[in-house]
């Protein structure tokens, strides 16, 4: 796997598109730290960037980049390797080149201006959300041969994690406000990564605020050390199940 | 889901938990009080006098919930507010100074912060409701 | 050699393989023939393994290929368009291969006169995005036969080369034929095809129609061209079957 | 009777101080004897050394006077002094251990229905209540540390607790661990100033029906619930700091019915509430710098007629909360970190107006859970919408006249 995995990251590294990439968040970092007096007001605008621009960034160009390498995915599976080798080159391929442009974009420049804990966290989850996305996006990527149709998959994704999910907790939220709630915070949490990586920082961030009206679930839950590996855990699966699917669905796939 | 919206009492968390009327933080175990709403959300407070004066404004009554509670006096044993006998008297020193204090039946005077030339008349809920 | 035993293949409610029956021996040259949508390519592809049979198996020195993928390091494959990871040297291209091979235990002597003959070398340094579509050819060809394979499949080999390369590669198929491989082909030029195989596996709506030496059916028909005794064939099964057999 | 014993404090006071005995003290025994003979205006000095006292009562005007800090030890018997006499003086004594009751608020040092009573420099360590006014006046109590042990939650008494006292002065004393550090309950004309409130269980400082007192120059800080301030008219509150109070039901302030009051020149630092404000009328909220806190000001619906001038408000996750539409409150030169507007007068003051409640802080009043999708892309959109046409959030409720940098000079640190 290691040697399939060297040419492909070979190739994506030098894609125009993740060079572009690592040079916007590289920007974006530096005009956010740079033109704010407060830093903990650039690590919002950033928190931002984690929580659209990433899983955007990352979904789309994995299901692109999973249907332009279509054909040497064919050309792969007529030499004596595993289904397995070869998704997972592909795979590792995207995730290394996108995590090392998130790191090289927000990572480093977080650690220069904001070498703290809520820095930490937010590179952490910026990362584990550019491993769920782009699994979410090779799920997409394998369930339809047709390009545009999984791309679309993708966008649809990314939409309803980043806009309609909260749309709908909220309404939820608002329509049942006389049945106690305090549980389903943490449970509508844990089923969007992106919510729980927001959260994961803000908790650091906003403790004030959390602290006070969400309820002492909320607060005990995600202020606890139980509760932040819980988190992180529920992140990992979010990136972990998505790739088994779509590695079990390409395994039986007729390319 | 389901399961958390069967009503449901919920432990006081002393020192933690605000009062829903007047926000100051639940301290005294004697003299806390819980409603339960029959959809299950559960409301604290620290003086049975806030719970009185919070049902009021929202205009409920016990049939309106699953359980109203209080503590016994001098313990944080919940007493369905039906069953309990109130006194009334200034010497309980209740934090919002509603200076209720519930038991199960007619307690011993001498277990009592009371003067011992204090006599006081025992309560039940509905005159209880009058006095805030 | 190779023997596909009872196949069934659909792709939703399409049929593209039934009760394909068949087995290739050592040393012959096969010629796949058959009308666009026959189910060609999903033979090949099921013979790679890209494509998964429904019911039925496919053996390689008897052993189902499902179980292992090790039999792919003694099949060369020649796709009929090679793409390729764009922003790739045409130099990593080659050495991937060979470590893909290496690493799933081939040993053996590299067979490098395409890539002499093709004079790959000299553009080695350009990324796989520069080229043309014929040099990508090249490159496919001469990585199908670097291996020294047992079976080589050749999918529309000559497709997009020019003249002189075209018969750099016809030489170097006929070499590799006569060292006793099993070769199969697929081409719309027909005479290449006279020129390179020995047998004929005709498909038609979804299945094998006949697996003979070309000889004994030259002999059948009276006609010593095959080109002309295929052009006879998918007439005659248009006509009897009424049906249109477009892709 | 009653109107010769003024007279009597007087004549006292006026030719006894050159008669005065001094007492040296070495022991309990000693002490409590010499309590038994000495007169009024006699000082005992008392040596260092351990004294197991329980229940020692003072109806004389004497002062006790410590030397290298004598421990008092209570041994969790009862209480350690019982001072039932004006003109006492406690100073420079180490008192421990007092034991815990619900039926009487057991104290270290309690004084009773008596005047002009000092306490100063002393330690107080491990004490269910610590200094006890009752019914008391023109008191003084400084330089106290008063020490609770926090681990018994329920069981640790108020630091220094007054109950119907007039004219106290209360004065840079360190109260930590305790349950309240400052209670006051009827206590009016008094002065709080340059305390320092930490750790406390629950309040830092907790009032209630005290009416025309001053809280000036104290830090509180990391208390459970911060300050809680009552049903009360004409509080004075100024240059206090108040930071670090955090739990979901912890304020910097809380004011619950509070009338005719002045809260100047405060710092709100870092709290989950700066101050809630509940039935809170005609109060000046000015010169205040809020930073760093979860929701800087939550005014409820039922407060009117309050001001808010040239407040700093910097880094607050919220900048005000309300539970209302209508809002009877005037803002005004306040700097607001979140406004976006410009000055292109020059005069120091934005050009438009800004409004600091948003639509999502609305919700979260309705319905607390939603605070799960704080900054969330939805939020931020919905307040997008929300700025561009108000619909759920007080329209009246704004700083018409917003400064453009803060009124204070300090910077966040």
């Amino acid at each position: 796997m290691k040697k399939v995995l060297k040419y492909v990251l070979y190739d994506i590294l030098k894609n125009r598109f993740v060079i572009g990439y690592t040079l916007l968040l590289l920007l974006l970092s530096f005009a956010f730290f740079g033109f704010e007096v407060n830093p903990g007001k650039g690590v919002i605008s950033l928190l931002n960037i984690n929580l659209i621009v990433v899983p955007l960034v990352s979904i789309i160009f994995a299901a692109t980049n999973f249907y332009n390498s279509y054909e040497f995915l064919e050309l792969l599976s007529a030499q004596p390797l595993s289904r397995g080798t070869i998704f997972f080159s592909q795979y590792l391929g995207v995730c290394l080149s996108l995590s090392l442009a998130f790191l090289i974009g927000i990572g480093l420049p977080v650690l220069f201006f904001e070498g703290t804990m809520v820095g930490f966290r937010l590179v952490l989850t910026g990362l584990l959300l550019t491993l769920a996305y782009v699994s979410m996006a090779f799920w997409a990527s394998v369930l339809t041969s047709d390009k545009a149709k999984g791309i679309g998959i993708a966008l649809v994704i990314w939409f309803y994690f980043t806009i309609v999910y909260d749309g709908l907790v909220l309404t939820l939220f608002l329509s049942l406000s006389d049945y106690p709630m305090e549980k389903a915070t943490i449970i509508f949490s844990l089923l969007n990564p992106t919510d729980l990586a927001r959260i994961l920082v803000l908790i650091k961030l906003d403790v004030s605020a959390l602290m006070g009206i969400t309820g002492a679930v909320f607060q005990d839950f995600f202020g606890s050390a139980k509760g932040v590996w819980i988190s992180l855990t529920a992140l990992c699966i979010w990136f972990i199940v998505p790739v088994f699917m779509a590695f079990k669905k390409f395994s039986n796939k007729d390319l | 889901m389901v399961a958390a919206c069967t009503p449901a009492q919920k432990p006081i968390e002393y020192a933690k938990d605000p009062c829903q009327f007047c926000k100051m933080t639940i301290m005294e175990p004697g003299f806390a009080s819980e409603l339960v709403t029959k959809k299950g959300k559960v409301f604290k407070f620290d003086d049975l006098s806030c719970m009185i004066k919070y049902m009021k404004i929202e205009q409920t009554s016990i049939e309106d919930h699953a359980y109203v509670l209080v503590n016994m006096y001098g313990s944080n044993e919940f007493l369905n507010v039906q069953d309990a006998v109130f006194l009334h008297s200034e010497s309980f020193k209740s934090p919002m100074r509603g200076d209720v204090a519930a038991f199960k039946g007619i307690p011993h005077h001498s277990h009592l912060p009371l003067e011992t030339t204090e006599e006081i008349k025992p309560l039940n809920w509905a005159e209880i409701i009058k006095l805030f | 050699m190779i023997l596909f035993k009872d196949i069934e293949k659909s792709f939703g409610k399409l049929n593209v393989l039934s009760d394909v029956n068949v087995e290739f021996s050592g040393g012959h040259s096969i010629a796949v023939v058959g009308p666009n949508g026959s189910g060609k390519t999903t033979l090949i592809k099921m013979l790679l393994g890209m494509v998964l049979p429904d019911k039925g198996k496919v053996y390689f020195d008897g052993k189902p290929i499902s179980e292992s993928h090790q039999y792919r390091g003694r099949i060369g494959y020649m796709p009929q368009i090679s793409n390729y990871p764009p922003n790739l040297k045409v130099s990593q291209l080659i050495s991937m291969m060979t470590d893909i091979r290496e690493s799933a235990g081939w040993t053996g002597k590299l067979d490098n006169e395409l890539i002499d003959a093709f004079e790959i070398d000299s553009f080695s340094n350009k990324t796989m995005s520069t080229l043309s579509g014929g040099t990508r050819q090249k490159v496919g060809a001469a990585l199908a036969f670097r291996f020294n394979p047992d079976v080589l499949i050749l999918d529309e080999p000559t497709a997009g080369l020019d003249p002189a390369a075209c018969e750099i590669l016809k030489d170097k198929i006929q070499n590799e034929r006569q060292k006793g491989k099993l070769l199969i082909l697929t081409s719309h030029i027909l005479s290449d095809l006279d020129e390179l195989t020995d047998h004929i596996l005709f498909m038609n709506d979804s299945r094998i129609q006949f697996y003979q030496e070309i000889k004994g059916l030259k002999e059948e028909f009276q006609e010593d061209k095959l080109g002309k005794i295929i052009a006879q064939l998918m007439r005659a099964k248009s006509k009897s079957q009424s049906k249109i057999l477009v892709s | 009777m009653k109107l010769i014993y003024p007279f009597l404090i007087l004549l006292v006071s006026s030719f006894l101080p050159a008669l005065a005995a001094n007492y040296e003290i070495h022991n309990a025994e000693e002490l409590v004897r010499v309590i038994k003979i000495a007169q009024d205006g006699d000082v005992l000095e008392i040596n260092a050394g351990k004294y197991l006292i329980n229940g020692l009562l003072i109806e004389k005007e004497i002062n006790l006077v410590g030397k290298g800090f004598p421990v008092f030890d209570g041994q969790f018997k009862g209480e350690i002094l019982t001072i039932k006499a004006s003109n006492v003086t406690v100073s420079g004594i180490r008192f421990e251990h007092v034991g815990v009751t619900s039926v009487i608020d057991w104290a270290a040092v309690k004084v009773i229905e008596s005047e002009n009573v000092i306490i100063e420099n002393n330690q107080l360590f491990d004490c269910y209540f610590g200094i006890y006014l009752s019914a008391s006046n023109k008191c003084i109590v400084r330089n106290n540390e008063v020490e609770g042990i926090a681990s018994n939650e329920q069981n640790t008494g108020n630091g220094i607790h007054s109950w119907k006292c007039d004219s106290l002065l209360i004065h840079n004393n360190t109260v930590r661990n305790h349950r309240d550090g400052f209670y006051f309950e009827f206590v009016t004309n008094s002065k709080v100033d340059s305390n320092l409130s930490v750790n406390n269980i629950r309040y830092g400082l907790h009032f209630m029906f005290s009416h025309r007192n001053s809280y000036s120059y104290n830090v509180f800080e990391k208390n459970g619930a911060g300050v809680a301030v009552m049903y009360t008219r004409n509080v004075d509150m100024h240059h206090n700091t108040f930071k670090n109070n955090w739990g979901s039901a912890a304020y910097g302030i809380l004011l619950k019915d509070i009338t005719d009051s002045h809260i100047e020149n405060n710092t709100f630092d870092k709290n989950t509430v700066g101050i809630l404000m509940e039935g809170c009328n005609r109060i000046e909220v000015n010169h205040n710098g809020f930073r760093s806190n979860g929701v800087a000001l939550r005014i409820q619906a039922n407060c009117e007629e309050n001001n808010l001038k040239n407040n700093d408000f910097e880094n607050n996750t919220f900048d005000i909360a309300t539970n209302g539409m209508v809002v009877q409150n005037l803002l005004l030169n306040n700097y607001w970190d979140k406004y976006e507007g410009y000055d292109l007068n020059k005069d120091g003051l934005g050009d438009i107006e800004y409004r600091p409640v948003n639509l999502f802080s609305t919700l979260v009043e309705r319905m607390p859970q939603v605070m799960m999708l704080l900054r969330s892309f939805t939020a931020t959109l919905l307040d997008k919408i929300e700025k561009v046409m108000p619909s759920f959030t007080p329209e009246n409720l704004m700083d018409e006249y917003p400064r453009m940098k803060p009124n204070l000079h300090e910077k966040i640190a």
